[in-house]
């Protein structure tokens, strides 16, 4: 399967529901004026599908590409804080990667949990959690994990507002 | 005295600590034990337990979560005990100088006896440390 | 001036100190050789080629401070490593060195030396103990485990040899060597070998070093033990390194037996002595290089399906022939 | 099972119950800072919780602050051993978002350079994989044999470890006809040494019995636990990112995909022995077949506004990068993802008992190192309670009193 196949897939699938979907190819320039804007442009890069979706659909394109396109692996789920929004998106695939891609507001950071189907995206929701605060609904266990013991409360330090702040030493150095 | 001087100069045991390095000074450290290197020439073997040991080799960064670990390690140490910061990141932090969860050195947690520079530092360099120390430990 | 003779013969020579000398002497040599089974050097600048280094390790371990933990039991941890010295001290004294006889030697002091055995792992077993650490206690557990393998086997194959010699005293199994053979020429070769595999399960070094495996149990029993107490055990296991390795030798290598030039009894027995042990102790250590550690269930279980079996087969053997 | 357990668990047998064992975050086994806790019935393990936060270092955040040639410094150092595949990661993601492609020449040296830090990676592994074992003569004679190919990349990139040769837009260093004929004699030492440990590690009767049959991780859990690279392949699963999504020149060099099915510690032996025998003649395939040529492009410091997504196949399995760009010097987002942090929950699996596969306390540091962690890469954390429903976990304070107690 290539990707302009999972591409097509999708697309039959889900039709109107889906945002955007893009196969980058070598020196396609790709408009700035699409539906999410701060999606950019991707030159050079094979065997890569960025979909983007909106929140509510975002668990029904995951489970098709899980169960029926055989997606079945995460590499990895990427969480971003746009200033604006937090953006969720996993990489899904062994092969080609399909990158899902949907957003969610920043004061409500709510998003169902895909670790029902994938049990190994399991630790990648939980860091999302733990560096930008998004709540994963219908995830067995969410506690705060990356951050040191000790760490404040709604302080997420991959979120824009959180400036760096080295800690103190302990002792004066001669 | 002069015996006991003579004896700590030639049994240094060592305990490596890794306070959140990037491996790269923990191979160093590991391949000075192997034959090319053979730190036990000078009588120094790698110990497990905190308390066997009289030397606190430190690689890495230190970061919040392991500070206290570490702390708890160099107060199991019984005394007298020594510690080389071994690796640029241990000594001031090196290119994590600034992040939100790194201290900016070991000697702003611990005093430490002798300085390791390098990212990383060859074997050479690391026993050149520990035979730094040892000559510290001489004159004093 | 007998009573002065005898206490200069058990504090000095072949007695305590000694022993204690030619333990650092051994670890040195032991230390040497695995260095260079592994393509190392091994110590090297502590005196010449590093032979002083395992005294350099004592005085130093001396000088350290002694920590007691709060949660141990005291006066059993600050007992113990005496007492573990003590035993295997005692043990060392009945070896056969200078003559045919031991310090102390009585009749039927083979089960007393094997016995002496048992009680240093018990010791250690108190010390993983009373250590009230995890890995200390996990250490000790696994000491007993590993105890309930490798005795048997050992005592049945020292068994066999008092058989050979019709004595369990080991001035008689000696003597009886002396005039006719090794017992290792004879029949006992299967004897031999099973004595120096519990030899090492004994000692706990790999392939049996379980009880203080370094990367499982960070030190296993040894673990909360530091300064002079570390120090007197670590002396405790050099010397039983010497102890057994003198015991396979008078078991099984004729003790200090050899061709003997009349008059020079007493320094060629002791030269003798030397040469076996240290080809004992090479044994050891080759097997030491060898392998890998294995785990305490495969312990058990190689001792109880191997090692148990060939000790009977090697009693029958002996029943039979002899 | 599970029930069973915890009937067993509930009748309070004169055997002590349950007893924690921590390993780490200072453990002879562990290298870094990890914690592990175990919950043991005797030496069996039935239970594991991990936590790795010990690393975070809270590179992701600093990335954003740094510009786009400090970061390739940062990147190296989130691991030492892998550092190779990390710059080679970044700087695919960088050159994606100018959207350039860099000369064929610095392909292959980049192609070469991940090969020779496979082999070295592997040859680490297999000696810490000994020393966990207690074989430590083989621990040095692999770390002895390791020193060739040290040596080579210390002469080929100028530094033992990390070697910063990978530079956006092509590698910082050419490499000469001296230099290849030194590689070539290297090459040609360490396939006779590996094929020697292959032997060695095969037919030596106490590292098969602490090997084979530990440490078991079926294909279907694999699959579902999302694991990477050789503990993937040891389980039978036929995954590599260089097959399925070639970069640099994976798809002219020849590769062949080790696998393995008896999906135990002695597998993942066989698989990153083998590769190292494959990463050999790789290397010996770019010696012969280098193109000449220019070895780097200069691209300019901001890259144009867009994304990327990166993959590579670092020594412990497969690496993503994503990258965000906005147009400025330094990059909007960039998220690691690394190899150890996928194969945790598959690890955790292995190192619970389960049916009648027991796992014991003696084979937790093997089955440990036999995913090569790294958690210098992983740098996060995971709690995972296996005995669902109850748990029997002690805090320390309350470990200690019952110390004090039973003393």
């Amino acid at each position: 399967m290539d990707e302009n196949k999972v591409a097509e897939a999708l697309k039959n699938k889900f039709g109107e529901k889906i945002l955007k979907i893009m196969i980058p190819k070598k020196g396609e320039e790709i408009a700035k004026d699409l539906v999410i804007p701060e999606i950019m442009e991707i030159k050079v890069s094979k065997r890569r599908v960025f979909v983007a979706v909106p929140a509510e659909v975002y668990k029904e394109v995951i489970r098709y590409l899980v169960e029926e396109l055989g997606f079945n692996h995460v590499q990895a789920i990427t969480g971003l804080d746009t200033s604006k929004f937090i953006e969720v998106m996993p990489h899904l695939g062994r092969g080609i990667t399909v990158t899902v891609k949907t957003r969610i507001e920043r004061d409500k950071p709510v998003l169902s949990t895909i670790t029902d189907m994938v049990p190994g995206a399991s630790l990648h929701e939980r860091e999302i959690h733990d560096l930008l605060g998004v709540v994963f609904e219908g995830h067995p266990n969410l506690d705060r994990i990356i951050v040191p013991e000790g760490w404040p409360e709604n302080v997420y330090p991959l979120r824009k507002e959180y400036a760096p702040e080295q800690p103190k030493p302990l002792r004066e150095v001669s | 005295m002069n015996l006991v001087k003579w004896a700590r100069l030639r049994s240094p045991w060592l305990l490596h600590f890794n306070t959140g390095a990037c491996n790269a000074c923990d191979i160093e450290v590991l391949a000075a034990l192997t034959p090319r290197y053979d730190l036990e020439r000078f009588g120094v073997l790698l110990k497990g337990s905190p308390r066997h040991a009289d030397v606190l080799v430190v690689t890495g960064p230190v970061t919040r979560q392991v500070k206290d670990r570490l702390l708890r390690i160099y107060n199991q140490m019984p005394d007298p005990k020594f510690v080389v910061a071994v690796g640029t990141c241990c000594i001031s932090g090196g290119v994590f100088n600034g992040c939100y969860n790194v201290y900016q050195g070991l000697d702003s947690i611990i005093p430490v006896d002798a300085y390791v520079f390098g990212c990383p530092p060859k074997p050479e360099a690391i026993i050149n440390g520990v035979v730094a120390l040892l000559k510290k430990l001489e004159a004093s | 001036m007998e009573w002065l003779l005898e206490l200069l013969q058990i504090l000095v020579f072949p007695g305590i100190l000694f022993a204690i000398l030619l333990a650092f002497i051994y670890e040195w040599f032991d230390r040497k050789i695995y260095a260079k089974l592994q393509n190392r050097v091994g110590p090297l600048y502590t005196g010449p080629s590093g032979i002083l280094q395992p005294f350099a390790d004592f005085v130093k371990l001396l000088a350290k401070e002694d920590i007691v933990p709060n949660d141990v039991d005291k006066p059993l941890f600050n007992a113990l490593p005496i007492v573990a010295l003590t035993l295997s001290l005692t043990g060392f004294l009945a070896l056969p060195i200078t003559g045919l006889r031991g310090i102390i030697s009585f009749n039927g002091d083979l089960i007393f030396l094997i016995a002496l055995m048992t009680l240093i792992c018990i010791v250690i077993i108190y010390s993983g103990i009373s250590s009230s650490n995890r890995f200390s206690t996990m250490g000790a557990e696994r000491a007993a485990l590993q105890l309930l393998g490798y005795e048997i086997p050992m005592m049945l194959s020292a068994i066999s040899i008092g058989l050979v010699a019709k004595s369990m005293w080991v001035y008689e199994i000696v003597s009886t060597q002396a005039s006719n053979i090794w017992f290792l020429m004879g029949p006992s070769v299967l004897g031999f070998a099973i004595f120096v595999l519990c030899g090492q399960a004994e000692l706990e070094r790999i392939p049996f070093d379980i009880p203080e495996a370094e990367t499982e149990i960070v030190a296993g029993w040894l673990t909360e033990f530091s300064g002079r107490k570390l120090a007197l055990f670590r002396l405790t296991k050099d010397v039983e390194l010497l102890y057994l390795s003198g015991l396979a030798v008078a078991l099984f290598l004729g003790g200090p037996s050899g061709p003997i030039i009349p008059g020079l009894e007493p320094i060629l027995y002791l030269v003798y002595f030397l040469l076996k042990t240290l080809f004992v102790l090479f044994l050891l250590t080759t097997l030491r290089a060898l392998f890998a550690r294995l785990r305490i269930d495969q312990m058990v279980n190689f001792s109880w399906k191997y090692l148990v079996p060939l000790a009977i087969l090697q009693v029958l053997l002996v029943r039979v022939i002899v | 099972m599970q029930e069973e357990e915890l009937q067993r668990a509930e009748k309070k047998s004169a055997y002590e119950l349950f007893f924690d064992i921590p390993l780490g975050p200072q453990h002879p086994a562990l290298k870094e800072p990890a914690f592990f806790k175990f919950k043991v019935e005797g030496e069996r393990v039935i239970g594991v919780d991990a936590d790795v936060s010990y690393n975070h270092r809270g590179i992701e955040k600093a990335l954003e602050y740094r510009n786009y040639i400090q970061n390739i410094y940062l990147i190296e150092r989130i691991c030492g051993i892998c550092n190779v595949a990390h710059t080679l990661c970044y700087a695919q993601a960088i050159e994606q978002l100018h959207g350039k492609e860099i000369p064929p020449r610095a392909s292959y040296i980049r192609l070469m350079i991940e090969e020779l830090a496979r082999i070295h990676s592997h040859a680490l592994w297999l000696g810490v994989a000994a020393h966990e074992i207690g074989f430590d003569t083989l621990f040095m004679y692999v770390w002895r044999d390791r020193e060739v190919v040290m040596d080579i990349i210390e002469m080929l990139t100028g530094n033992r470890v990390t070697t910063a040769i990978n530079t956006i837009g092509g590698v910082r260093r050419d490499i000469s006809d001296e230099a290849k004929e030194k590689v070539r004699k290297g090459m040609n030492i360490l396939e006779e040494r590996v094929k020697y440990y292959r032997k060695v590690a095969l037919n030596d009767p106490t590292v098969n019995a602490r090997c084979s049959g530990v440490g078991i991780l079926r294909p279907r859990d694999a699959i579902r636990l999302c694991a990477v690279g050789p503990t993937l392949r040891a389980s039978g699963v036929k995954n590599d990112v260089r097959l399925d999504d070639p970069y640099t020149f994976h798809d002219e060099v020849p590769l062949n995909v080790i696998t393995c099915d008896t999906m135990d510690v002695l597998g993942r032996v066989v698989v990153r022995v083998d590769e190292m025998l494959e990463s050999v003649n790789m290397v010996r395939y770019c010696l012969d077949h280098m193109p000449s040529g220019d070895v780097k492009i200069k691209l300019p410091l901001s890259p144009p506004v867009g994304e990327a997504v990166s993959r590579v196949e670092a020594p412990r399995g497969e690496l993503i990068h994503y990258a965000r760009s906005n147009g400025t010097k330094n990059p909007e987002r960039y998220k690691v993802r690394t190899p150890t942090f996928e194969n945790i929950p598959s690890v955790a699996d292995m190192l619970t008992s389960k049916g009648d596969h027991d796992v014991n306390i003696a084979d937790i540091p093997i089955v440990l190192a036999s995913i090569d962690p790294c958690f210098s890469c992983t740098a996060r954390m995971e709690f995972r309670d296996v005995s669902k429903g109850k748990t029997w976990i002690w805090s320390l304070e309350e470990l200690k009193t019952h110390c004090k107690n039973r003393g």
